[in-house]
């Protein structure tokens, strides 16, 4: 009983945390900026120290679940299951290493104490979708992550970022609106909103299809994808955190989270999201291949693994499933390095257009080692990480019996290896066009090395999640 | 003893992590990690040799277990690139003395090593895959660190070898799920529907390795970019060695691949046609080291060839030929390190004579041509006869093929030998020194080598190739002279022949290196060439061609998507948003109305019921 | 009855002349003419004490108060007047579609409405239903009225504002 | 107590009407205290059963239903005497906007409290009056323009109301609510009662100003001065409109089948309609005229379900429209007072000069959007439960849709208004005083607490 007590703490504690102090932010803002930036960095380690001490009560086969009645099914219920203490950990690791960059990038910009209340908020919400077991609240962090995102994405106030960010609000609103509809009708089926009840019950396809339009558009698949590259207008970090840590992993954590581990779903779309994912990850692989902005090259790519993500998730094999989780991983390691990466270059060299950069490994070194460690990784190359998400994931498509979508993937593989090299070497090698761009400061090109080198370790130790992973599906 | 095989893929990756780490300044120390490591898995090759082991450590799970085998073939494997990883690390200390990012040459070279280890031992596919796939990062490092424009060669290899791995990897995982396991020794699928798929895959991932078309042309490029040592070694050797073990493995054991099969036609098509083009491309450089690497493309044809006939002669000679391609191309290619070491260039045009200064070095490049060209009684010479018989056993336009291949081979090594070696020094090449001991020793081994497996073929032949196919050859005993008469015969004719070309073509131009001129410039042959040249037949640049083409149609989906957000749906709800406005025209009797009609209305509506 | 339906047509026309003519002392007299035939209806249907509210009220007090308001106001220039006429008819284009409505509806439910009032009113007096029952209303009314006074307060102290 | 609610304001006002000029500051202090006084003491009526007493003839009833106005029309009216306070400029302006802020309470206090059809009509008259006044308190054109539209058709509405309530002395024969249900419910009344029931809605639905009798909303609000379109939105045409029409709905059970679709028909119209007008405007206060129109909407067709969840519903989204429509006219204000413009075209920016309202109006926007965790996301997501549970699909995802629309529309307010770079003219802009921002700041707070603790809310409401 006592331990179970301790941990319904911990995944309070995970959730709230950051929720709360992100308000806390501000006010500490106003008396010492290193206070203040600290303290963000304490708040989202802590829901990570909190995550993975879950691990122990997890691996021992507990269940940790916190329950709050309420009427009309609303109950309030924080379930640590193995996925949602895989996600929580990811993300918020992603997240400390994203907050401690900013530390040095967001210096030069106004409104901080509003960046680091957005980036803790988003963060905390993060964690509460994550652990949450029941439709309206998840409904509910997802959205106030999605506001987050509205004020980050607007953040330089810019009249063109902040219509950006009105449209990847809408989108992503509108998905989450018709996903609602879907959500009560499944209240209507079941009478509660509680997915810890509803395990196991077969879906219609109607409540699929309208569900799946919340996680597209959250998690920036076609049709709704095209908010994702424009929302590069905001500050490197916000992007990184966007698109490889958290942001676009709400959609899937959710289709996983609901068609694996909770209802079952027909055949049908085992087969239809594969593919509209193989189409996804071709078109946007191909704007990546024409795409100049270095930031939306990299968004483009983010769409594109995306659908390798999908692709996983939704064959219905269970192996294609566990590529899924661990490109999940993966990928935020390995796309938070390239896009911290860009924010250096694009701090430095004054420019995102990938066109007048040029020679830049001459004098940023570990910046463009970083890069292309972590490019390998999202290539797939051995012994980096990618390299067996990837694989696990192709193999799972064919497992599943669907070669043609398979090869499909295989195609956008070539791609993915086509623009990640034309981006390298048009930015780092050759002649230096623009003026020579220095060498980030300390803390950042840290974060990147270190993301670069967890690229590779996570390769080596993949087992680790790899063993950690099968308990996801019993 | 099990300590001993994981030694021999440990032991060059630590050395060259620590090659990696520690400064340029100590270029000793270097060295000798360098030489020290590789010694002892030559060391280690031999002790281990002839033996047949497994282990097995259960990892990640999804077949991801570290799983190796060692048997004749892995042995045999092994033992070569150990032997090449010693005699090429002698040749760099000397060769590569004074360049930059040595570190990482020798880090790259020892990584290089320990990967293509690993990838041979490997009995687990996904292992296999691991290392084979992971062979790609040296590839790029140890042919960036070359010139300043080796980037672009740098990424093009690794762009073509990239992909065709990720072809490997699906043809795996098409494999595993046929096969239902990963463990190589236990995969025996037969051919036909999905296994066909599978193993065109495969087959993709392997002669790309080795260099075969249409996956060969970064080779040419990183012959002028690259350094010479690299060139030696993982072109030369080490990738021949590699594809061709793979390729051998996938339609010997993992897939009953029978004669009759459309598979071996595809693949002894393959080896044809790269025979030739490659051959007729080599026939008119006027480059040294782009010279060999043509050649060195078209040797893989041989093999495939050889092993495509799935004949056990054309098998057997598919093998021989691999590892005596190993040997006389890396001498080859070392004896063109040596004279760029000494004379500065490659040009053919701005060399001659070097046959009088530096003769330890000619003699090398000799034996090395004369065995590449099938001269009896080198080892070339028996390895291809065996090809032929293959070949011809199937289809007479295969061994035509391979008959025409080797006078383009003989002839093209007239030329080079002749335009290098012989004629009057002048320029560059006055009065140049022979190279280093460092340097000609490894040539001299492996020219030694070439000779040896000639004259007294049984011993490559009985204790490294025979071995490996086992039960397939029981009644057969390939070693010794060659039994089919005319084939030999057929070859003397077609090396005068070549002899002959070559006089004439002298006589033509008066120096060397015209010998080849009246083929490249023969009507119909020369715009083809010069189109070659500039590489309008280059299969990489047409497929980048296609890929831009195709990533415009799909930026161009991706745009129209964008436009239905930002403009569609936005004028649509305006159109509306106006319409409503104009209801609102501010006269109140409007509104009046409005009311009094909706009123009415509702009115009517409710009593209705 | 005849004589009840064409008092009816009467008012209606007199009050659309109230709503249509331009001149505020012609809509002044024709709201007092409406109601005094308003009144006329009242006694001949036997409301005789809700008739006299009505003469004295609205045909009485009410046009006082509007002609001694109307005396304040001055013309406009003929131009504006004559914009202000400008499709004055077009803008009651609700009324032909409101009868048009009705009578739908009159059509549809052609039934006979019995008019009898329940028993319980027919005997109230009107005092006790305005002391016993209705004090609340009157409450209410004192309130409405008291607004009015504000209103008056506000509107006279205004102009008497920019007047000096 | 329950005359309390009416006696008190009017003693209160004859009492500072009697005052001598030097001690009118009194009156807004005094006047504070006693709304607030309102605030707090209603509550406690929750507890007791529903009961009616008789003073001096008075009949009155309060319910739970009473109490949710008495308590949204106190803190309202306090609001917007606080905002008028800080926005008036002259003393005799401010001592009448008192008075007559105390009149219209007093309407309310008797809108929430009576139990009878006419007396009813005669409260929603006195706060129509009383508000036409407030309206003209400036004295100035476009304001007399907004007052002659609300003013003729509030008289159509009399009308509508009057001709109902004579039918229904014919057919039931008397007033009260509770005579009426007798009569229609279950059975359903004769014909007269119905057009009677269906006359009176549409006199609600006028004063309501739902779609299509909404011709009057967007010029009233936008020429009442600012402290009054506080009022005036936040809190009498809500209560004299929609809270009328759920107090006489559910007092008199008249739920046929007819006029719950008339009333999805004329909520879905509403929303729809309010919401694509305000797409387009410039004017703030025009901008969020439209968006209460299609508030309105959703209130109305959470009624038209007739299920208990729905009415609940109804009367949830009532109170937090009537919190965060009321914030964003305070923000509104706020705005005006410092730029001297309500054209959103000239502003921008305007969140770095004035970081509270930004703030607070985001907060109060995206919360009539309906984003969680504010109030409105659960109001609009108990309305479409409701809606959907009843089985009206169709006009359950057009709630939804329409609520994208709102989102649309308030980003566009945020966007122009408080985003992007301040323009050269309003450089010197600062925050608006102490009087204008703390109002906002409260009434934010309310937004999100209520969002917070909406389960423990729900949890108390079904308890009962």
């Amino acid at each position: 009983m006592n331990i179970i007590m301790k941990n319904d703490l911990l995944v309070l504690l995970a959730v709230f945390v950051p929720v709360i102090g992100a308000f806390i932010l501000p006010i500490l803002g106003r008396f010492s900026k290193l206070i203040r930036n600290l303290s963000a960095l304490v708040f989202v380690l802590v829901s990570f120290v909190c995550s993975s001490l879950l691990l122990l009560p997890i691996l021992a086969g507990q269940k940790v679940i916190f329950n709050l009645d309420f009427p009309l099914g609303l109950n309030f219920i924080l379930n640590a299951d193995p996925l949602a203490v895989f996600m929580a950990m990811v993300s918020s690791f992603i997240g400390a290493i994203i907050v401690l960059y900013s530390f040095d990038y967001i210096d030069h910009y106004e409104n901080q104490n509003e960046y680091y209340l957005m980036v803790v908020l988003f963060l905390g919400s993060m964690m509460g979708l994550v652990y949450s077991a029941n439709l309206i609240y998840l409904f509910l962090f997802w959205e106030i992550t999605a506001i987050a995102c509205w004020r980050l994405i607007g953040f330089y106030r810019g009249k063109n970022d902040v219509i950006k960010a009105d449209k990847a609000f809408l989108v992503t609103v509108f998905g989450a609106l018709v996903m609602l509809i879907g959500f009560i009708m499944i209240f209507q089926l079941t009478g509660t909103f509680d997915l810890t009840v509803m395990t196991g019950r077969a879906l219609p396809g109607v409540i699929v299809l309208l569900v799946l339009f919340g996680i597209l558009s959250k998690s920036a698949t076609l049709p709704f994808h095209t908010w994702l590259p424009d929302a590069g207008v905001a500050p490197s970090p916000v992007t990184a955190l966007l698109h490889a840590a958290v942001l676009v992993k709400i959609g899937v954590y959710v289709f996983a989270r609901l068609f694996i581990v909770t209802f079952t779903i027909g055949q049908f779309w085992h087969v239809a999201v594969p593919v509209l994912a193989a189409v996804s990850a071709l078109v946007s692989a191909g704007a990546a291949l024409i795409e100049t902005d270095l930031k939306r090259i990299i968004a483009y790519s983010t769409i594109s693994q995306l659908a390798f993500i999908f692709l996983g998730l939704a064959v219905g094999s269970p192996i294609g499933m566990i590529g899924g989780l661990l490109y999940i991983l993966m990928h935020s390691i390995a796309k938070g390095g390239l896009f911290l990466t860009a924010g250096i270059i694009e701090q430095n060299a004054k420019t995102k257009n990938i066109t007048e950069m040029g020679g830049l490994i001459n004098t940023m070194p570990l910046t463009a080692v970083s890069f292309l460690f972590c490019a390998f990784s999202v290539m797939g190359i051995p012994p980096f990480g990618g390299f067996f998400s990837k694989y696990l994931v192709i193999s799972g498509a064919v497992s599943a019996g669907q070669n043609l979508t398979a090869v499909v993937f295989i195609i956008g593989a070539f791609l993915t290896i086509l623009y990640l090299f034309r981006a390298f070497s048009l930015i780092f090698l050759g002649e230096s066009k623009g003026a020579p761009a220095k060498e980030g400061s300390r803390t950042m090109v840290f974060c990147v090395v270190f993301l670069a080198f967890l690229s590779i370790g996570s390769g080596f130790l993949a087992n680790y999640p790899l063993n950690f992973l099968k308990l996801v599906l019993k | 003893m099990i300590k001993l095989l994981l030694l021999s893929i440990a032991l060059p990756l630590i050395a060259g992590l620590v090659n990696l780490i520690i400064p340029d300044k100590w270029k000793g120390v270097k060295e000798a990690i360098t030489l020290i490591s590789t010694l002892a898995g030559l060391i280690a090759a031999i002790m281990v040799f002839k033996r047949v082991m497994v282990l097995n450590i259960p990892w990640g799970s999804f077949g991801f277990d570290i799983s190796f085998r060692l048997y004749q073939f892995s042995a045999f494997i092994i033992l070569a690139i150990a032997g090449f990883g010693v005699l090429i690390s002698l040749y760099s200390t000397a060769f590569m003395a004074g360049r930059e990012k040595l570190n990482q040459f020798y880090a790259y070279l020892l990584i290089t090593i320990a990967m293509a280890n690993g990838a041979v031992l490997s009995n687990n596919l996904l292992l296999f895959l691991f290392f084979w796939e992971g062979l790609l990062l040296t590839l790029f490092g140890l042919i960036i660190i070359g010139k300043k424009e080796a980037y672009k060669t740098a990424i093009k290899a690794f762009v073509i070898i990239g992909i065709t791995d990720l072809c490997l990897m699906f043809g795996i995982a098409l494999t595993g799920r046929l096969a239902g396991t990963f463990t190589m020794s236990a995969i025996s699928l037969p051919l036909g529907g999905l296994a066909s798929l599978a193993f065109v895959f495969l087959m993709i991932g392997a002669i790309a390795k080795s260099g075969s078309m249409p996956f060969h042309s970064w080779i040419p490029d990183a012959a002028l970019d690259a350094p010479l040592p690299f060139m030696a070694i993982i072109p030369g050797a080490l990738e021949k060695l590699l594809g061709i073990y793979f390729l051998t493995r996938i339609s010997l054991d993992l897939f009953q691949l029978n004669p009759g099969s459309k598979i071996s036609l595809l693949l002894m098509t393959i080896g044809a046609i790269t025979i030739l083009l490659a051959v007729m491309m080599a026939l008119v450089q006027k480059d040294y080291k782009r010279l060999l690497s043509y050649h060195a493309i078209s040797q893989v044809g041989y093999m495939i060839l050889g092993i495509g006939t799935m004949v056990p002669a054309g098998i057997v000679g598919g093998l021989f030929h691999m590892i005596n391609n190993a040997l006389y191309k890396s001498c080859l290619f070392l004896s063109g390190g040596s004279v760029e070491k000494q004379t500065g260039t490659t040009d053919l045009s701005k060399l001659g004579g070097l046959g009088k200064y530096m003769p330890i070095t000619f003699a090398c490049f000799i034996v090395a041509a004369v065995s590449i060209s099938g001269v009896p009684p080198f080892n070339g010479f028996f390895s291809k006869e065996l090809i032929y018989d293959g070949a011809l056993e199937r289809h007479w336009i295969f061994y035509l093929a391979a008959a025409l291949g080797s006078f383009l081979t003989a002839a093209s090594f007239l030329k080079l030998g002749h335009a290098a070696y012989l004629g009057k020094a002048d320029g560059a090449t006055k009065n140049v020194k022979e190279s280093s001991w460092l340097m000609l020793f490894p040539m001299l081994i492996i020219a030694g080598l070439c000779i040896l497996f000639g004259v007294y073929n049984p011993l490559p032949l009985n204790n490294l190739i025979q071995p490996i196919l086992g039960h397939r050859l029981e009644g057969y005993n390939y070693a010794g002279l060659p039994g089919n008469l005319m084939i030999v015969i057929i070859t003397l004719i077609v090396l005068a022949l070549a002899l002959l070309n070559h006089w004439y073509g002298v006589k033509r131009t008066g120096k060397g290196l015209g010998a080849a001129d009246h083929i490249h410039y023969a009507p119909g042959l020369s715009t083809a060439y010069d189109l070659a040249e500039k590489k309008y037949f280059d299969p990489y640049d047409i497929g980048l061609k296609i890929a831009d083409w195709f990533a415009k149609v799909l930026f161009f989906i991706d745009r129209a998507c964008d436009w239905v957000y930002e403009k569609a749906i936005v004028n649509i709800t305006f159109v509306f948003s106006n319409a409503v406005r104009w209801t609102q025209s501010g006269n109140f009797s409007n509104y009046v109305g409005w009311a009094l009609v909706g009123a009415l209305l509702v009115l009517f509506f409710v009593l209705r019921y | 009855m005849n004589i009840m339906i064409f008092l009816l047509v009467l008012l209606v026309l007199a009050a659309l002349w109230a709503v249509m003519t331009s001149l505020l002392l012609r809509a002044a007299i024709a709201l007092a003419l409406t109601s005094i035939i308003l009144t006329v209806l009242m006694f001949e249907m036997g409301a005789p004490l809700a008739a006299v509210f009505e003469l004295s009220v609205c045909a009485g007090l009410i046009s006082v108060v509007f002609i001694s308001v109307i005396s304040l106001t001055h013309r406009l220039p003929l131009k504006e007047y004559l914009d202000r006429r400008k499709n004055r008819i077009g803008r009651f284009w609700f009324l032909p579609v409101l009868l048009v409505i009705a009578g739908l509806a009159m059509f549809y439910f052609k039934q006979s409405f019995d008019m009898r009032l329940p028993a319980k009113i027919l005997i109230a007096d009107v005092r006790v239903v305005l002391w016993q029952l209705r004090r609340l209303d009157l409450f209410g009314q004192i309130i409405i009225l008291l607004a009015g006074v504000f209103g008056v307060l506000i509107l006279f102290g205004g102009s008497k504002k920019n007047g000096n | 107590m329950t005359y309390l609610f009416i006696f008190v304001p009017f003693i209160l006002l004859v009492i500072l009407n009697l005052l001598p000029k030097r001690l009118r500051a009194a009156a807004f202090y005094s006047t504070l205290a006693m709304l607030a006084a309102q605030v707090v003491f209603s509550p406690f009526e929750f507890v007791k059963p529903a009961q009616m007493e008789v003073i001096f003839g008075f009949n009155l009833i309060i319910n739970n239903l009473s109490v949710i106005l008495l308590m949204i029309s106190g803190l309202i009216a306090g609001v917007s005497l606080v905002a008028g306070w800080a926005t008036l400029k002259d003393d005799d302006k401010k001592f009448n906007f008192i008075s007559l802020i105390l009149l219209s309470v007093i309407g309310l206090n008797g809108i929430a409290m009576v139990k009878d059809v006419f007396s009813l009509y005669v409260f929603i008259e006195a706060t129509a009056v009383a508000t036409f006044i407030l309206i003209s308190l400036n004295m100035d054109k476009p304001a007399f323009e907004g007052i002659l539209k609300y003013l003729i058709l509030s008289v159509v509405a009399s009308t509508l109301m009057l001709t109902s309530i004579a039918l229904l002395i014919i057919s039931c024969g008397s007033l009260g609510f509770s005579d009426i249900r007798a009569f229609i419910y279950p059975s359903g009344g004769t014909i007269f009662s119905q057009a009677a029931v269906a006359l009176f809605i549409c006199g609600l639905l006028i004063k309501g100003g739902l779609v299509p009798f909404h011709g009057w909303v967007a010029d009233a609000y936008t020429s009442a001065p600012a402290s009054v379109s506080i009022l005036l939105a936040g809190i009498i045409t809500k209560a004299s409109g929609v809270f009328t029409l759920i107090k006489f709905m559910t007092s008199t059970l008249c739920f046929t089948t007819s006029i719950m679709d008339m009333l999805l028909f004329v909520g879905a119209l509403s929303i729809v309609f309010g919401a694509l007008a305000a797409l387009g405007q410039k004017d703030i206060k025009r901008i969020l005229a439209y968006s209460s129109i299609s508030q309105m909407g959703y209130i109305v067709i959470a009624l038209g379900t007739g299920t208990p969840l729905g009415i609940f519903a109804a009367l949830f989204h009532f109170i937090n429209h009537a919190i965060f429509k009321s914030q964003l006219f305070v923000n509104a204000a706020a705005v005006e007072e410092q730029t001297g413009t309500r054209d959103m075209d000239k502003m921008g920016g305007l969140a770095q000069v004035m970081p509270v309202t930004g703030v607070t109006s985001a907060i109060a926007s995206l919360s009539t959007a309906g984003i969680p965790p504010l109030a409105g996301f659960w109001s609009k997501l108990l309305i479409i439960i409701s809606l959907w549970l009843s089985g009206n699909f169709a006009y359950a995802v057009i709630a939804v849709l329409a609520s994208l629309l709102t989102l649309a529309y308030f980003l566009y307010f945020q966007r122009s208004i408080f985003f992007g770079k301040v323009p050269a003219d309003l450089a010197n802009v600062r925050e608006a005083d102490a009087l204008l921002v703390s109002p906002a700041v409260l009434l934010s707070a309310l937004t999100v607490g209520i969002g917070l603790a909406f389960p423990f809310i729900l949890k108390l409401f079904m308890r009962q």
